[in-house]
């Protein structure tokens, strides 16, 4: 199928792109998840305004990490900046589709179309990252944008020496939405452990950090999902991901 | 609510009996310039117009095909300012003053050979866009392990070859 | 002469060179200035009353093409009961699955005629809808008994049964189907993407009531077919209708979506098979039942695979007494038609998932109870009525075995027979190398394996020779690629052209011939995660049988990409509702597939000249056998596929 | 071209029309990662290159340019399947040569 017409605005700035929105406009940014919904006219905007010419950077400074909101996933794939400071990144964003689609693809359009399925916010929620939006505000945790917001950069916090991560996934094919993932992330005094579409597992972090076993912590993190199959899952991953960070 | 903050769809709904939108934007033409396989084109485009149609139907280069129109099959993939994309998830209207190679602007190389050798085509309807995934894939990673020439594959489907020779291909090119 | 003959070589494809540099032409490849678009209104029920309350402009109904175009007729198998329930052009009135074609709309691009499709109100009216076929009416029906079955079940020593279900499947070509039609010169020419030539122009005539001499059929470059392309798609004799109304070339290239809602599925279908066994562990009877869901109506090809399943049955085994049912169930759901196997696939997943299941019963070793039971003497005539030409079962499960060597993980091993080849091919060749074949390519490299038989039979090299194939003026009759035979039918056309040639004839031949039998021998070795259920196919061993083998690397892709299909049905793929994108039905990537091992044995047929059996699609019969067993191994239970992890998990439990 | 020059401009056509983007800036280390036609290049503030040196034209119909500054593979390092290849680092006209050989290889 084809798309339903649409009127077309390029936004070189942040300003510019909060302006040209209005009540039925929609932002494109990689178009990586909307425009194959536009494909199939499931989302129809009478107005699209394209974001993806807003430079986006890969930034380190004082230790902490900066990525603008328009930056390609396949970017922060090949990053060494991210690879050696990050890995946990790098490890997740190879398993959001493929390469092509992540050479368009970019992180801010994954974080705001928040699929539940999305490793990268998995992952950004596993490292307590915060998001910046255009209106000034930041947010931790779960984002929920207002009007006329939008999202322009992501920090993340510098990880301490020593600290480990691990991001493993289980999908059906290579490449295809993951049926269930975990991020972790272990350092001297801190467990990070994200379940993917259902957040931090604060009792797996906290068995973690009181010396439980990587099955025993596992099993607490499968309880933020339901289905038994979906637990087991989640069960096993987190099981593998803290023994591939180093967690016995 | 604007911007990126609706909740997407629901992707399990089959995708018709959509009501059309009260009233849809106006439909307007812009000029565009694009450098594809080396030769400035200017065309007018909608801005619905997806590069895949453009590429194939405006400016006649057929070689790119399309699957799917949904980005999961990767038959339509080009090299976008020297990044492969998909064709058929980028408008046309986007890729004014970029510059596109496709299968036609794709010299006949080791990569070629080693399909026709090891016999990894067979309909041939795929290839373009394995070879313009490969070609990228290979710039930056040109001595891959069997595990990576597989994983940068599996954004491409083929139906006919079951993948075994392709990554031979490959692997010994 | 004095070229060397290239047959059994692996000649590298001619068709490669365009292909790579992105020369082909495919069906919407080909620009016609003028030409109109068009799409179609497809229902969103599976089961409703409609009507159309504002058709608007320039669109087609089943109103205004009433009495015009008619619906392709059917022409069962001989000896099947079959109820007249033809596809209709566009639904009039009622429609039975979702994605059924009501109206047409015609634009001067697609994404128009998209806009004018949206624009046309329907008004619906939901029924309830049959989704199991064991509540839908009986469309198709067929049964066949030889041989004292019940005294044979009387006196067994061990009575196994085996009920088993194989799930809907699409075939998924990359290129979808489609329609080009344009008025030349006071005839219709219809470009469309088909497994033939022939047959759409026949069928085209009927629907359109016109002669065959008024149309010309060319089939371009075909990205894919694997038999949903065999049969005409029911929205084409509309494309035709509308160039010809119009006087305007029309298109339709169906796009993903339709192809998944509107494009034929394969296989689903349930069958019980009983095996009667002497204390030796010798089949004495089978019994067999095969409920297939048809969908809601029977295209031409609909009642073909299942009883093909039937058929072929008995498999690889010499069992003297056979009582087989089949009933072909009506559903709301889109028509059944063959794909890749096309009825094959389901007989060996049925017929070697009981073997197992029987070894496992008797307390016998799988392959040992295989063994005893093997036609070892050929021809062999079934007691279901086919007569296999020849082949040699045992060699080839020794070499797979050989093969697979000290696997680890699970294995399973599937045995398989499948009928190819039969009724005629068209062929005529010249002296200097041009060669016209009524079988019609899909990618399978018809190019360069006509071109070594013609260029053996000449004495020219391969390069000398033109193929020219797919387009009803330029060939004069023919059949078309389906139920794997092009070589030994197309191929043995051209032999026999040749030969025509030779003794001084025009260089015309019409090949007719019996089926033949491939035969072959699969394992597959899986390993099962028991914490997730997944499961990895590590790797599949294939050893076919399919006569002499005239070019082994094309054989040998084809049974690859068979068998990658096969593992796609096994691991991955089942239709649960109404898929719509390639993101709802998943179809395997590089990324799943195992090491593969691949061999031939060559029985030769004496039905042809070339000695030739088809091989398009021994590696979707073998391998879900093979990995169905080597899965049921694994868990210690039996499983249908798909095998998805969640399902393995749950049996783990 | 001072460092603060470099990375003021974080998309811009080169004189080919090759799009160059600035991905990545450590201000930590004071290194920059360019895109350009497929290809990862790294600048360090102590040596500066312009990014319109980074490249031959995708043609490879490029003069041989004097780079000043430090063009490093990044693929090589980071990349376990990278090690089999060359660490290929350039420097002055010779290495300019060295750099076309390799992105000639890569083709």
């Amino acid at each position: 199928m084809k798309p339903a017409p649409f009127e077309y605005v390029v936004a070189g700035s942040w300003d510019e792109a909060v302006a040209a929105l209005d009540g039925d406009s929609r932002v494109l940014a990689g178009g990586q998840s909307l425009v194959p919904l536009m494909n199939q006219r499931l989302v129809r905007p009478r107005r699209l305004v394209d974001i993806s010419g807003i430079p986006g950077l890969i930034e380190r400074r004082r230790g902490a990490l900066r990525i603008g909101a328009t930056v390609r996933q396949a970017a922060l794939e090949r990053s060494t900046l991210i690879a050696g400071g990050w890995p946990l990144l790098r490890q997740a964003v190879r398993h959001v589709g493929h390469p092509a689609t992540r050479a368009r693809g970019t992180i801010g359009g994954s974080v705001v179309h928040a699929d539940p399925r999305a490793e990268l916010i998995c992952a950004l929620i596993a490292l307590d990252a915060r998001f910046t939006l255009s209106s000034g505000r930041a947010v931790h945790g779960p984002l929920q944008l207002g009007p006329g917001e939008l999202l322009t950069a992501i920090e993340v916090p510098r990880l301490q020496p020593f600290a480990k991560s691990a991001f493993v996934a289980y999908a059906r094919t290579s490449g295809s939405f993951a049926d269930a993932a975990v991020a972790v992330v272990l350092e001297p005094d801190r467990a990070a452990d994200a379940v993917l579409g259902a957040g931090r597992a604060g009792e797996a972090e906290a068995a973690v950090r009181a010396g439980a076993s990587a099955t025993d912590a596992a099993a607490l993190a499968a309880d933020l999902v339901d289905g038994d199959h979906h637990r087991a899952l989640v069960a096993e991953l987190t099981r593998r991901a803290l023994v591939e960070a180093g967690h016995a | 609510m604007s911007g990126w903050g609706d909740t997407p769809p629901d992707l399990d709904r089959p995708g018709f009996g959509t009501p059309p939108a009260s009233a849809d934007a106006p439909r307007t033409t812009t000029r565009i310039s694009v450098r594809v396989n080396g030769t400035q084109r200017h065309a007018e485009v909608e801005p619905r117009t997806l590069l895949s149609d453009f590429l194939r139907h405006d400016l006649g280069l057929t070689g790119t095909k399309v699957g799917c129109e949904t980005g999961s099959c990767g038959a339509c993939t080009v090299q976008l300012d020297g990044e492969p994309a998909r064709a058929c998830l980028t408008f046309a209207i986007q890729v004014h003053e970029a510059d596109i190679t496709t299968i036609e602007g794709l010299p006949h190389g080791p990569l070629h050979a080693a399909f026709h050798e090891h016999h990894a085509l067979q309909c041939g309807f795929c290839t373009a866009g394995m070879l313009m995934t490969l070609d990228a894939f290979l710039k930056t990673n040109p001595e891959p392990t069997e595990d990576e020439v597989k994983h940068a594959l599996s954004g491409n489907l083929c139906r006919c070859t079951g993948y075994a020779p392709i990554v031979k291909a490959v692997l010994e090119r | 002469m004095g070229v060397a003959s290239t047959l059994g070589q692996p000649v590298r494809r001619r068709e490669d060179a365009r292909l790579l540099a992105g020369r082909g032409r495919f069906l919407d490849d080909i620009e016609l200035p003028d030409a109109l678009h068009m799409a179609f209104v497809r229902s969103p029920h599976p089961h409703a009353r409609f009507e159309l309350k504002r058709p608007g402009r320039l669109t087609f109904t089943a109103a205004s093409v009433a009495g015009r175009v008619a619906p392709p007729q059917i022409v069962p198998p001989p000896g099947l009961t079959v109820e007249p329930i033809p596809h209709p052009v566009l639904a009039d009135g009622i429609v039975r699955y979702v994605g059924q074609p009501l109206a047409a709309v015609v634009a001067e691009s697609r994404a128009l005629a998209e806009d004018l499709a949206e624009r046309v109100e329907v008004e619906y009216e939901p029924l309830p809808a049959v989704d199991d076929p064991r509540a839908g009416e009986t469309m198709v029906r067929w049964e066949k008994s030889e041989g004292d079955v019940a005294g044979a079940f009387a006196r067994a020593a061990h009575v196994v049964r085996s009920e088993r279900v194989i799930p809907r499947l699409v075939a998924a070509p990359m290129e979808t189907r489609g329609a080009l039609a344009a008025m030349e010169g006071g005839r219709l020419t219809v470009w469309t993407s088909s497994q033939s030539a022939h047959r759409p122009r026949a069928q085209l005539a009927q629907s359109l009531r016109m002669s065959e001499d008024e149309l010309r059929v060319i089939v371009p470059d075909v990205g894919g077919g694997f038999g949903s392309k065999g049969t005409l798609p029911v929205e084409t004799p509309l494309v035709a209708f509308a160039a010809r109304e119009l006087g305007r070339p029309v298109r339709w290239i169906e796009d993903r979506r339709e192809n998944f809602l509107a494009a034929p599925q394969g296989r689903g279908i349930s069958g019980v098979v009983e095996l009667a066994f002497d204390a030796e562990g010798r089949i004495l009877a089978l019994r067999g039942r095969v409920l297939a869901d048809l969908g809601a109506y029977l295209l031409p090809s609909t009642p073909i695979p299942p009883h093909t399943t039937a058929m072929l049955l008995a498999g690889c085994y010499d069992i003297p007494a056979v009582e087989v049912f089949v009933t072909g169930a009506r559903t709301h759901k889109v028509p059944t038609g063959p794909y890749r196997g096309a009825g094959r696939p389901e007989a060996a997943y049925l017929i070697e998932t009981a073997m197992d299941t029987a070894a496992r019963q008797l307390g016998v070793d799988p392959i040992e109870l295989r063994r005893r039971n093997f036609v070892r003497a050929f021809p062999h005539r079934t007691a279901l009525g086919w007569t296999y030409d020849s082949g040699d079962f045992e060699a080839c499960l020794d070499r797979a075995l050989e093969l697979v060597g000290e696997p680890e993980g699970h294995i399973g091993v599937a045995m398989c027979v499948e009928r190819s080849a039969g009724l005629f091919e068209h062929a005529s060749v010249t002296r200097d190398g041009e060669v016209r074949v009524g079988s019609v390519p899909a990618g399978q490299g018809h190019e360069t394996v006509f071109a070594q038989i013609a260029a053996d039979k000449l004495g020219l090299d391969v390069d000398q020779i033109t193929v020219i194939t797919g387009d009803t003026d330029e060939v004069a009759d023919g059949v078309g690629s389906f139920a794997s035979r092009s070589t030994a039918m197309g191929g043995s056309a051209v032999a026999a052209a040749a030969d025509d040639l030779l003794a001084g004839g025009p260089g015309v031949a019409r090949f007719e011939s019996e089926q033949v039998f491939t035969s072959g021998a699969y394992v597959a070795v899986v390993e099962v995660d028991p914490a997730t259920g997944a499961v990895r196919v590590v790797k599949l061993v294939a050893v076919d049988d399919a006569g002499r083998i005239i070019n082994p690397l094309l054989a040998e892709g084809q049974v690859v990409g068979g068998a990658v299909q096969g593992l796609g049905a096994s691991l991955l793929e089942a239709v649960d509702g109404a898929p719509a994108t390639l993101h709802d039905y998943s179809l395997p990537t590089a990324g799943e597939i195992p090491a593969f091992a691949t061999a031939f044995l060559e029985s030769p047929s004496p039905h042809n000249p070339l000695g030739a059996k088809g091989i398009g699609e021994s590696g979707t019969i073998g391998a879900p056998a093979a990995i169905a067993n080597a899965v049921a191994a694994a868990v210690g239970m039996r499983l249908d596929p798909p095998f998805t992890a969640e399902k393995v998990w749950r049996a783990l439990r | 071209m001072t460092w603060e020059e470099l990375i003021a401009e974080p998309r811009r056509r080169d004189e080919h029309g090759v799009l160059v983007v600035l991905e990545e800036v450590d201000h930590d280390t004071r290194t920059a990662v360019f895109r350009r036609a497929g290809e990862s290049f790294t600048v360090r503030a102590d040596k500066v290159t312009s990014p319109s040196d980074f490249k031959p034209a995708p043609e490879f119909a490029l003069e041989v340019k004097v780079l000043t500054g430090e063009i490093v593979d990044e693929d090589a390092e980071r990349s376990p399947a990278g090690s089999g290849r060359a660490r290929v680092v350039a420097a002055g006209v010779a290495a300019a040569g060295l750099a076309l050989l390799a992105a000639r290889r890569r083709r």
